[in-house]
């Protein structure tokens, strides 16, 4: 059977060209299968669509607008609009995606929401759709991450999440996915697993990336709208590429739109100092998909560096894995020092403070200004704000 | 020796089958040597052999631990397979599964890693994140290869996919006993007893219960309950990961605890065979 | 000459009642001519209305939604919608109003902007729109304002706002203003007061409340579309009384529709605990208008005393001072506890955290039930959002 | 002696005029007096009276200072007219002109209020916070009661203003030699200079200039420019602010710049009748 997803050739369920699939322990197996089969009877009823779109427009704050960006457009060279996902409620894209999986596990009749976070974005997002819901949620967080996104875990903590801190491995993103697939191994039940990104097992790389491409219809109808015509390239950061996702998918049959992923290069492409996973990375089976991953030669997984804690994963999803190796997307990376200065940028010709995520995608758009001519069209999908980030911004300018 | 011979033996003999499992070079080649040394000589009648992973996701913390510590040693997969190859050649007889997630073999290419392992003298492999869905290709190349697949059933597996397992099952299946990853448990859960007898139903292809067992009770009851035996793998590295700067000294105990398993495989096959006159 | 500005009986220009006027220094008078004259050319013009609410919507996010707060309403019994100012760029109400006066700002030829802040969602949202205008921008904030709300100060700061602590008084905003005016005396013809609320000399409280009001008229289309009929109720926190001028304005000559206006009622009523002016103050003039204010017997100006920094002003702005003179608007308030209790429902029930100057509609929504019938329609205008106050809250409720 | 009489008999006297500004009750009530003794003893012609408020937004930190501590102090707005009383009844004979921001006399109400300072023995009121546009009621009662309404021009106050103020100016007019607030400024800006003429070509009432004065040097030039006399406040208020617990230890050096000053109104005022020969 063959089927075109949004101009995605899938040859088999839940595969993306090779990539894909449902690595996991037969424990998680009848969760997602019925995760799928309710997604596939849910979605697409008029019932869910109302109360998702509702939420979405009256909580989220959808759309978010597509701004034009004059001072920053005169600084790079080209025309750049950025889509606002900084101005969704929580601070960034992740709530597109947790309001919908949080709706499903409701009408799943599950009573809890887990989830892992590394930026703390997603785990807001989860702990807010789940207290729209009557649903618990239990957050799982790398201690490094939470040192680093200790506001966010103020907020998580204040809205009632129970967060719990993972310490094996690096204590980053990877070793709390771990751990929240082996939590949704004891309790998949009568639990959800939220997941974060177009990553892990099948159906989820499909259910998040079909809930973040709200993202890239709306650039569609806004960008006809102030320009007429489509754009010459969409920019987007990511690690597993929920936001990318979101922003390429309506686009990715119009093949002059140039799509651009950018992961984050951390110090240097040096050993182990980057999460560049499409630089640096190949095959492999992560978390219950394959897809590029950053791992040794004997296949064991090596943890991926960056400054920004929600690029900071070894592997990308599925669907941006063979969306680069095909090359209708293009995989890039910006190294931290680059990134920093990007928020400084964008603070000042802006007024916007971006995550370190976001701030990926500004720093290569300034470095690689002679790739966009003048009357160039460009969006970068502004993904997230840096209130969570306002610490590691203010000691790496000012100190500590 | 063939598994399939060890287990006809071991069930002419009425008795219920351990085995351990290990993660090799935790915390050194030499000690897992000794180890299964050990363990054979105190009544394991097979060994699930782990090649370490980094991100062993059906695991436990005491094995999670064991895989750290392993690759913070320098364990690489072709370190493991010289390890098989070394106890064959130390002259054990007992048959070998080895254990790893599916990004190892993966990396090497499925055919050539079953056929390096089957060189070196496994009899079968264990893959815990590859359900069935995905076991096409290493079902094939096993069976071309002569490398069983263990597949997994869980307390969450429904009579459909029991059905569809229990099928193309061989050797032998893993009960998965809880819903969770493996580590030693205090007690039993009463819905282990259950699944053993929901996947009898479908299957006479033996049944080895684990995630969790950790006495001599434990694995009475699930033999007596029709399980054909019990794996262990956490409660015998919580007793060396106490003692890691002369994990050798811990042999004894483990040695013990290894023959108190293997009687309660053997109690638990009389209580059946007098459950089921 | 009788006026009638949105209800609003306009005896003498700048005057609402008796409150209001021009008690300024000559040195400012003519800076305060020139703007009444540049608001009145510019503002109406096609010009200025394009630009501004192309701004308003790409770059602020307007309109900013009407939720239907179903989890809260359940809690207490009416129908609450919240009017999400949180969500507009920079996380409150204020951006609405700096906008609008850094574009007139750039219309006169302005090259700077000063002002005051107190909670820093007012200086924020300037150094935002002066980066948009290219304007350089230069912060009045108390010491102790700049403490307690350090999150914003650092947000300033890396926006590129000259902040300056003031220690005069008792470092908070009364004092930040005084400074704000005297700065302004020496540079008035090259720089534009930015003025963060309806307060001050006219015709600042009618330039800001214009700039507010878009808030009231989004409110009105929404609730109607939503409910087919005006709502029984609409609360405003305040102390200048901006957001809640925003919200009430379209609504004062719909009698039915009860506005209620709640300030911070501090620790208690007693002596110097509070910063409920409409309790405890009487007319008096501070910073260029007659207003209600909180002072001694002889006329000494009092300081407010409250947690929530941006309520936390002596004065009522003249047009606010008047509506609640009048009875049309009824002047509430509440205390500390109650307010730091509110924003722990609000967290629970809808998993947002309020600033605490909005928690002050939600404490009184939640300690004053009994006012609201079932099936009341009660619109919460919810100004701004807690991240400021993260550190306040959590000490609050977690300790040090 | 009446504000006008006194104004016509130095200018007989062709001498500039000197009015220092002093906050009431800094450090406290009994300095004060002594104070405004010391500067009519050495040269002060007006004595300007500041009534002290908490807001005082005219003012520059030195007098910010001033207001605080002398409410600090418990001064109240009763005191201070008290204080003028308490002058008066000790001979004084130098007009005093009040000054204090809008919400004093507003609370009291205008006109009870204006009465007090009238019946204490003040000449004319300065309210820095009350332009024309709102001086109205201050201007009609003061009329009634006899207490000039001392208004203000600044160096941003265009023709049609200059035009307005200087019409319903009496008493004499402050001119704002700088766009700022009060305060001791080391250099005499060249607007001020220009203000003055422009000033005066509208008007004849005297005009005193003030904010920054603080040397000899200026007043001469202030006066000598066409200016009337100058306004000295903060420079005052410098020199006892060093050593606030023995305030009347800085008499002597009050007197002394106080001299001073009122030497450079005279001799600015010679200058300026060589000047317009
Ligand atoms: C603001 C922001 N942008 C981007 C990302 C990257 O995630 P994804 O690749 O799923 O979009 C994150 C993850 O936390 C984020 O917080
Ligand atoms: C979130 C928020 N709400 C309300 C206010 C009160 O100001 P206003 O009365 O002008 O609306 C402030 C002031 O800083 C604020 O930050």
């Amino acid at each position: 059977m063959e089927l075109r997803s949004e101009g995605v050739l899938v040859l088999r369920k839940g595969r993306f060209g090779k990539y894909g699939g449902q690595y996991v322990n037969e424990i998680l197996m009848p969760a997602l299968i019925e995760l799928e089969e309710a997604f596939n009877r849910y979605y697409p009823t008029p019932e869910f669509q109302g109360e998702f779109q509702s939420l979405l427009r009256d909580y989220g704050g959808r759309p978010t607008p597509l701004y034009y960006a004059k001072n920053f457009s005169e600084l790079v060279g080209c025309k750049v609009y950025l889509k606002r996902e900084d101005l969704l409620c929580g601070g960034s894209h992740k709530l597109n995606n947790a309001l919908g999986q949080a709706l499903l596990a409701k009408k799943m009749g599950k009573t809890r929401l887990i989830t892992e976070t590394a930026a703390g974005q997603h785990g807001l997002a989860t702990v807010m759709a789940g207290n729209i819901f009557g649903l618990e949620t239990e957050i799982f967080m790398g201690v490094k991450d939470m040192e680093r996104q200790a506001s966010n875990v103020k907020r998580m903590k204040l809205l009632g999440a129970k967060i719990t801190p993972v310490k094996s491995g690096a204590g980053v993103l990877k070793d709390a996915v771990s751990d929240t697939l082996r939590e949704w191994a004891a309790c998949s039940q009568t639990t959800h697993y939220l997941m974060g990104s177009t990553v892990g097992p099948h159906p989820f790389p499909t259910i998040v990336a079909t809930f973040q491409s709200v993202i890239g219809i709306e650039i569609k109808q806004q960008i006809l709208k102030k320009e007429g015509r489509l754009p010459d390239a969409i920019l987007a950061c990511g690690s597993g590429g929920s936001n990318a996702l979101g922003a390429f998918k309506p686009f990715i049959g119009n093949k002059d739109v140039k799509l651009y992923f950018v992961e984050g290069g951390g110090e240097s492409l040096g050993a182990d100092n980057s999460a560049a996973a499409f630089q640096l990375g190949k095959p492999g089976v992560l978390h219950g998909a394959l897809m590029q991953v950053l791992q040794d030669e004997h296949g064991q997984i090596k943890p991926s560096k960056t400054r920004a804690a929600g690029l900071n994963y070894p592997g990308r999803g599925p669907e941006i894995s063979y969306l680069c190796e095909t090359g209708r997307v293009n995989a890039c990376y910006t190294f931290d020092k680059e990134v920093f200065e990007a928020v400084k940028v964008m603070c000042r010709t802006e007024g916007l403070i971006p995550a370190l995520e976001t701030a990926h995608v500004i720093a290569y758009l300034l470095s690689h200004r002679e790739e966009f001519g003048r009357g160039e069209v460009v969006i970068l999908n502004y993904s997230g704000r840096g209130d969570k980030d306002l610490k590691a911004i203010m000691r790496y300018f000012y100190g500590p | 020796m063939d598994l399939e011979e060890k287990l006809l033996e071991l069930e002419k003999r009425r008795e219920g089958i351990h085995m351990p499992h290990v993660y090799y070079g935790d915390p050194n080649k030499d000690f897992t040597l000794k180890l299964i040394k050990t363990l054979v000589e105190n009544g394991a009648d097979l060994i699930e052999f782990g090649i370490p992973f980094s991100d062993p996701t059906a695991d436990g913390p005491t094995f999670q631990a064991a895989c750290e510590r392993a690759l913070k040693k320098g364990i690489t997969p072709a370190k493991c397979i010289q390890g098989i190859r070394n106890l064959r050649k130390n002259g054990l007889e007992t048959p070998l599964i080895v254990t790893t997630y599916y990004n190892i073999p993966y990396v090497t290419g499925i055919r050539a890693f079953l056929k390096e392992i089957k060189k070196a003298g496994a009899q079968a492999i264990i893959v815990p994140d590859l359900p069935v869905e995905e076991a096409d290709t290493l079902l094939d190349e096993g069976k071309k290869i002569g490398i069983h697949l263990i597949l997994q059933v869980a307390p969450t597996t429904n009579k459909e996919r029991l059905k569809k397992i229990t099928d193309i099952a061989s050797g032998f299946i893993y009960v998965i006993g809880v819903e969770g990853v493996t580590g030693a448990r205090e007690n039993l859960a009463n819905s282990t007893l259950k699944l053993i007898n929901r996947v009898r139903r479908y299957t006479d292809v033996p049944l080895l219960v684990g995630f969790g067992i950790s006495k001599k009770e434990h694995a009475a009851a699930v033999v007596s309950a029709g399980a054909n035996g019990v794996v262990v793998g956490s409660a015998y590295a919580k007793i060396y990961e106490k003692n890691l700067e002369k994990p050798e000294e811990t042999l004894p105990e483990i040695a013990q605890l290894a023959k108190q398993i293997k009687q309660g495989c053997i109690e638990g096959y009389r209580q059946y065979l007098m459950n089921n006159r």
